[in-house]
């Protein structure tokens, strides 16, 4: 019943003329309908490359991935991607950039999608800002620019790059809690890199630890703390220190510098 | 009778050796016909639109008319429109052909007439120098070039000398009147197609009688006939215009006959067969001219 | 609290149609497949000039065999060209290296400081616009015979072109990229040298191609309206005799010099931004 | 209340009228540097080729009135701007293509730049003998030699739109048409302006040559006559008026421009 | 004795023909020699700004600011940048990049800059990584480009924007550890900005606290734990915790998303 499946992915990014680097190496993942995943492991290990791979922006060397039943074989329609890189049109408004989405996917009329729109740009705290164009926000307000797009579109499987990057505590705490709820209303499957360990607990239904380049799976980590979860609460709960703890030293087996 | 339908084709740049074909236009116009004239910048555009039928008739040198020939076309000469006009000017301090040994002499182009004529009047005068030639297109432009001292010698119009010095300067003069030596040879001739000629028989016929008509009246009183030229020429001051027709009439260079000269296209010919511009009996009188529009 | 997003209604599973492919632009073709595709283009170019002239059927415009046989008429049986293109190079070389030295600088100005490009913006749309060919009596009565009209009509049809494409290529160069240099201290002539400049690189080489392609026109032009020697002349004999196929088979060899200077220009290019 | 809190203000029509005033120096400075320096040359080498700026003027203002230039303007105005409506619609769609679809670029990719390395001239006699002594072979020259320039910078133009916005619009489901539309065009805007501005240029030189070359006709007719009779005033008369009319053109462009890409650093 | 002195500075961004942002209102700050001062606030709160505007990047619409006892009016020999968007230049290989710095400044000769270049970038953890190209590399590797490149030229003060924003939990402990090790050997002056609290505790000498736009100084708390300090043990000090408790209150009233 999984909703993703990457069977034995392997990806060698090769640049005409340049050394080749093998990003992800033998990677087994599956992921059931609904569920929240996160993706944890040191800088450089292939994180985006794997999210990439699922949402079909990347045709990876070896192996193949699944989604919805259906074999990927190039970007669809069943997954949304939050960037990194935030990729925001720099001609296009707050507000035009986050219908854009919507329009893409022919939903509603233009009132419907901007109606639409204005409530996610509200639920990302921008509300105000829907007529700047991106180069008049803060790196912070970008990214949750590019947040409210992937919301406001209903895919049933919702890949987001280190979306709470560049957002302070308070920020980040709000939009934890804020995805939460439009997942567990929605009904989405979320898969959610991040550096932040308490936030991948958190947020977590299970927790993929990567180990350094070459990207592959160290361990899957079910967190099974009840639902809805109060994060104030769950940060207190003795499990929730234990695991953490045990993410850190994993971690730290994990990790390049160390190995270096 | 009957309103005709006519155009003229020039060469870029009307001068006042084209002036009497305008006129022989406006006379037309004045019974009844509806003319027109274009000037063409080059020659191999301005025989393009004759043989598509574009214009009726065109002015141009008998070497275009050969060229285009050779090439294919089948175009006929069918009157005369003035004769060679062409003069060898150097800067003052030359004294005669001889003089022009190792100096800088310009002219227009390897292939052009102008530069056969020069070579002519060089075998002819003084075959043992050897000028340094220059090529400057223009016969206008070689005027200015040799006012300004860039040049020693070169071979322009006449008409171009006398715009550009009112016939006279201290910093050039005339080497030769070529009309006095080629006076056989044609310069400038009034053109058509033969593929079109028959159905436009009458509307040339009647052009070429308008042209003639001209000419005797430029014979008449050159003076008069300035002041008619002058305004068709931008700029040109009226006593300018006058000195130029009065060059032109003293040395008799536009056609006293009507009738086109056998002898003197046959001359033409030999002269470009000689300046090795046509295979010696690949051009006859008769398959670039047409005797019978003139000749009536 | 702001609103909830609501579901998308009706964009359920239907959604999921046909696959969608990711544009992938600057994927050149490469090797023999990119050949196969340029003969095959030059192959529907070459049947549609033969048909098309032999019902023309003017002496203007010679087929496309008669100029081939022109071509190579010129260039191994006669050898009439090689001169001609000689003589012709030397001033477009000159030329070209002048525009290039006057309009990079000039280009890169204009991107870095809002004030000159300001008081240069309508020079540029002047020079863009100004009409060379009406003004070529003027350069020669100004400058004479000799070389130097030739090279200043180059760099009067070149420079512009080369100043515009620096120019907009600069300015899509990331402004933070120049914050960056001169926070640690670089002069302006680094910022120019280390940012500016490589930054600009594909469109400077953009601009250098027309460019390249402005001065020869300008230097076939000088020859055909003034100072017919090398190509200009042997194009205006051509015409004079209609020979048409000789006149374009020499327009086409002087495109094929053009053309094999602007793939070199491309190939340094190409070792050049390999991090596009 | 003072002048500078006036100023300040900025809406009081004073203000406005000072602001004017400083665009238009800052904006045509260097244009006025050049006239200036032209009128003292003139004045000072007293050249036939390089009469002052003011006797140029003078001479415009005389063709238009009394010279009957103006009787030309119509009709080489009209072939320039049909020709370059043309050639915008040619080189756009080409240009587009050839940016999108990289075997057309291949095919093409050489021809255009050889088309754009031939001076446009020697196409005249093609272009004569196909449309005869119509407008649409004036127009013809204005389309050779504005579109091959439209077509280069805007297959460039395409070809280097950011990566990560085609791939957001990929993951969105956005079709090639639309990614297009939506997100290369934008993308690629600022440099195919470039390309419009240079084409706008060629174009006016297309009409001028097309007049000087084929047959003398319309102002750039004119524009060769004069050069023939060594009138060079009229010449720069001539010369100055379709600069100046290209300056117009050019600052449409500009406005058009700045109106579409505030979005540019 | 301060080496930054910023006094009632206001900023205003006015792009033409859009409406204003007043993004900074009377903000005055004092650092003294090298004192390690992190900003913390809300996204879009003006952090980055202020940032900008020490480093003489943006000139200030009022007020002034001092560096080194020179007033600022333009980037300056005085201070590096680590810039929130990386400005890594694409053209230009890891290495290239980092010696960018040091040949602006005429450090040494070409050797001795590469050389000093390896050991920075060895320092971030991306030995091996030399000649690759930023295009080539993941977000976390190209932000530690970007700060070998800033720690490798001594100026006296270090500004930096977010500068462990996008590296995972690991790896930016250990960063943290390098920065202080470097800081205090090197004895320069450090801003640092970054959303995480216990981070901005635990380096700090001083944090400030800014409050939500336009951005304005709340609060300046002195951080007066011992120094060297080891991480793990500073965080488990009752002062420590109660610090954050302190910081995540103030934060939450300065706080955009409450106040709409
Ligand atoms: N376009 C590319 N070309 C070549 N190599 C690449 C490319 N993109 C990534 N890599 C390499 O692949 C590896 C994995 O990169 P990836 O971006 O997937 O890492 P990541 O886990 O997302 O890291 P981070 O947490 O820093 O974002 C890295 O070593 C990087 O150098
Ligand atoms: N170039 C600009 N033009 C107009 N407004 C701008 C510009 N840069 C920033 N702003 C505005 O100024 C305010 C402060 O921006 P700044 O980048 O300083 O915030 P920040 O504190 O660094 O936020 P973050 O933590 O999200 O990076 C924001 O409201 C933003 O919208
Ligand atoms: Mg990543
Ligand atoms: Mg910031």
């Amino acid at each position: 019943m999984s909703i993703i499946s990457v069977s034995d992915l392997t990806h060698q990014y090769a640049v005409e003329g340049r050394e080749k680097t093998l990003a992800l190496s033998n990677v087994n993942l599956e992921i059931k309908k609904n569920e929240f995943v996160t993706l944890l492991g040191p800088s450089g290990c292939g994180k985006t490359t794997l999210m990439r791979a699922i949402g079909g922006l990347v045709s990876p060397t070896q192996g193949t991935i699944t989604v919805n039943g259906k074999k990927v074989d190039g970007p669809n329609q069943d997954s949304a991607i939050v960037f990194q890189s935030f990729a925001l049109m720099p001609w296009a408004s707050v507000l035009q950039n986050v219908t854009f989405g919507l329009e893409m996917r022919g939903v509603g009329n233009k009132t419907e999608r901007e109606h639409k729109a204005m409530a996610a740009i509200a639920q990302v705290g921008l509300k105000g800002f829907e007529n700047k164009l991106p180069k008049e926000l803060s790196g912070g307000m970008q990214q949750r620019v590019g947040l409210a797009r992937a919301l406001v579109v209903s895919t049933p499987v919702l890949l987001m790059d280190e979306p709470f990057g560049a957002l302070d505590q308070q920020t980040r705490r709000y939009m934890q809690e804020e995805l939460l709820r439009i997942w567990q209303e929605d009904q989405r499957t979320v898969v959610f890199v991040t550096h932040d360990m308490e936030e991948a607990i958190m947020l977590a239904d299970k927790v993929v630890l990567m180990s350094a380049r070459p990207g592959r799976i160290e361990e899957v980590i079910d967190v099974t703390f009840p639902r809805p979860r109060d994060p104030d609460a769950v940060e207190r709960l003795p499990e929730f220190v234990e695991l953490k703890e045990h993410l850190w030293r994993r971690l730290r087996q994990a990790h390049e510098l160390n190995a270096a | 009778q009957d309103a005709g339908n006519l155009t003229l084709g020039f060469p870029g740049g009307v001068g006042p050796t084209d002036i009497p074909a305008i006129l022989a236009l406006q006379e037309l116009e004045a019974q009844g016909w509806t003319t027109n004239y274009i000037e063409f910048d080059s020659p191999d555009i301005q025989t393009q639109a004759l043989l598509n039928g574009d214009i009726q008739v065109a002015s141009m040198g008998p070497a275009t008319v050969f060229a285009a020939n050779i090439a294919g076309a089948d175009l006929r000469i069918v009157s005369n429109n003035n004769s060679i006009d062409f003069i060898v000017l150097a800067k003052t301090g030359i004294e005669e052909c001889a003089d022009l040994d190792g100096e800088i002499v310009a002219y227009h182009s390897t292939g052009s007439t102008t530069t056969a004529h020069l070579y002519r009047y060089i075998a002819d005068n003084c075959p043992e120098i050897t000028p340094n030639y220059m090529v400057l297109s223009g016969s206008a432009n070689r005027a200015a070039a040799l006012l300004n001292g860039q040049i020693a010698g070169t071979i322009v119009r006449m008409e171009d000398w006398i715009a550009a010095t009112g016939g006279e300067d201290e910093r050039a003069k005339i080497l030769a009147l070529l009309a006095e030596t080629q006076s056989t040879l044609l310069t400038q001739t009034i053109v058509v197609s033969a593929k079109n000629v028959e159905a436009e028989r009458g509307e040339v016929e009647a052009f070429v009688d308008a042209l003639h008509a001209q000419f005797a009246k430029v014979y008449e009183d050159p003076a008069a006939y300035a002041e008619l030229a002058a305004p068709y020429l931008d700029g040109a001051s009226v006593e300018t215009v006058a000195a130029v027709y009065g060059a032109l009439v003293e040395s008799e260079l536009f056609p006293k006959e009507k009738a086109l000269s056998p002898d003197q296209i046959a001359d033409t010919i030999a002269f470009y067969e000689e300046a090795g511009r046509a295979e010696p009996g690949a051009l006859t009188p008769e398959n670039v001219a047409d005797f019978t529009l003139a000749d009536r | 609290m702001a609103g909830s997003i609501s579901p998308a209604v009706g964009t359920g599973p239907a959604v999921s149609g046909k696959p969608i492919h990711i544009l992938n632009l600057r994927k050149d073709l490469t090797g023999p497949q990119a050949l196969v595709v340029r003969i095959l283009a030059l192959v529907v170019f070459a049947v549609l000039w033969q048909f098309a002239a032999e019902a023309a059927d003017s002496i203007l415009i010679p087929t496309f065999t008669e100029t081939m046989e022109a071509i190579y008429q010129t260039a191994f049986v006669t050898g009439e060209i090689w001169p001609a293109l000689w003589v012709s190079n030397l001033p477009l070389i000159i030329g070209f290296a002048v525009s290039v030295l006057i309009s990079v600088p000039l280009g890169l100005a204009m991107a870095r400081w809002k004030a000159i490009d300001a008081a240069l913006s309508p020079v540029i749309a002047l020079a863009l616009a100004l009409p060379i060919a009406p003004l070529i009596p003027v350069v020669l009565v100004a400058l004479g015979m000799g070389m130097t009209p030739k090279v200043v009509i180059i760099v009067l049809f070149s420079w512009v072109f080369i100043a515009t494409n620096v120019r907009a290529g600069a300015r899509r160069v990331d402004k933070s990229l120049v914050e960056m240099a001169q926070s640690y201290g670089a002069t302006e002539g680094q910022v120019w040298w280390r940012i500016l400049i490589p930054g600009a690189i594909p469109a400077v080489f953009a601009g250098l191609r027309i460019g390249l392609g402005r001065a020869f026109a300008g230097m076939v032009i000088v020859e055909l309206i003034m100072l017919p020697i090398g190509i200009g002349a042997l194009l205006l004999d051509y015409r004079g005799d209609f020979k048409a196929g000789l006149l374009y088979a020499t327009t086409i060899l002087v495109m094929v010099e053009a053309v094999i200077l602007a793939l070199l220009m491309q190939a340094l290019e190409r070792r050049l931004i390999q991090w596009k | 209340m003072t002048m500078s809190s006036v100023a300040i203000q900025g809406d009081s029509p004073t203000a406005g009228f000072v602001r004017v005033i400083r665009n238009i120096t800052a904006n045509w400075m260097g244009m006025i540097v050049i006239a200036l320096i032209w009128e003292v040359a003139g004045q000072i080498f007293q050249q036939p080729w390089l009469p002052p700026l003011s006797r140029v003027l003078t001479r415009m203002v005389e063709l238009f009135t009394t010279g009957g230039l103006s009787q030309h303007l119509v009709a080489s105005l009209s072939s320039l701007a049909i020709g370059f409506a043309i050639a915008l619609a040619i080189g756009l769609v080409v240009g587009v293509l050839m940016g999108l679809f990289n075997t057309i670029y291949t095919a093409l990719d050489v021809y255009v730049n050889a088309m754009l390395f031939t001076p446009g001239l020697i196409f005249a006699p093609i272009l004569f003998a196909i449309f005869g002594l119509s407008d649409a072979t004036r127009i013809s020259v204005v389309v050779i030699y504005a579109v091959f320039i439209i077509i280069i910078n805007t297959a460039a133009a395409v070809r280097n739109v950011d990566r990560p916005l085609i791939e957001m619009a990929a993951s969105y489901g956005a079709n090639r048409r639309t990614t297009v539309f939506r997100i290369v065009l934008p993308d690629a805007f600022p440099l195919i302006i470039a390309g419009l501005r240079m084409g706008a240029g060629r174009a006016v030189k297309g009409m001028v040559n097309g007049e000087m070359f084929i047959a003398l006709i319309g102002i750039g007719g004119q524009a060769a006559r004069y050069g023939k009779q060594f009138d060079f005033t009229s010449v720069w008369a001539i010369s100055v008026f379709i600069m100046i009319l290209a300056v117009v053109i050019n600052q449409v462009v500009t406005w058009i421009e700045k109106r579409l890409t505030a979005w540019v650093d």
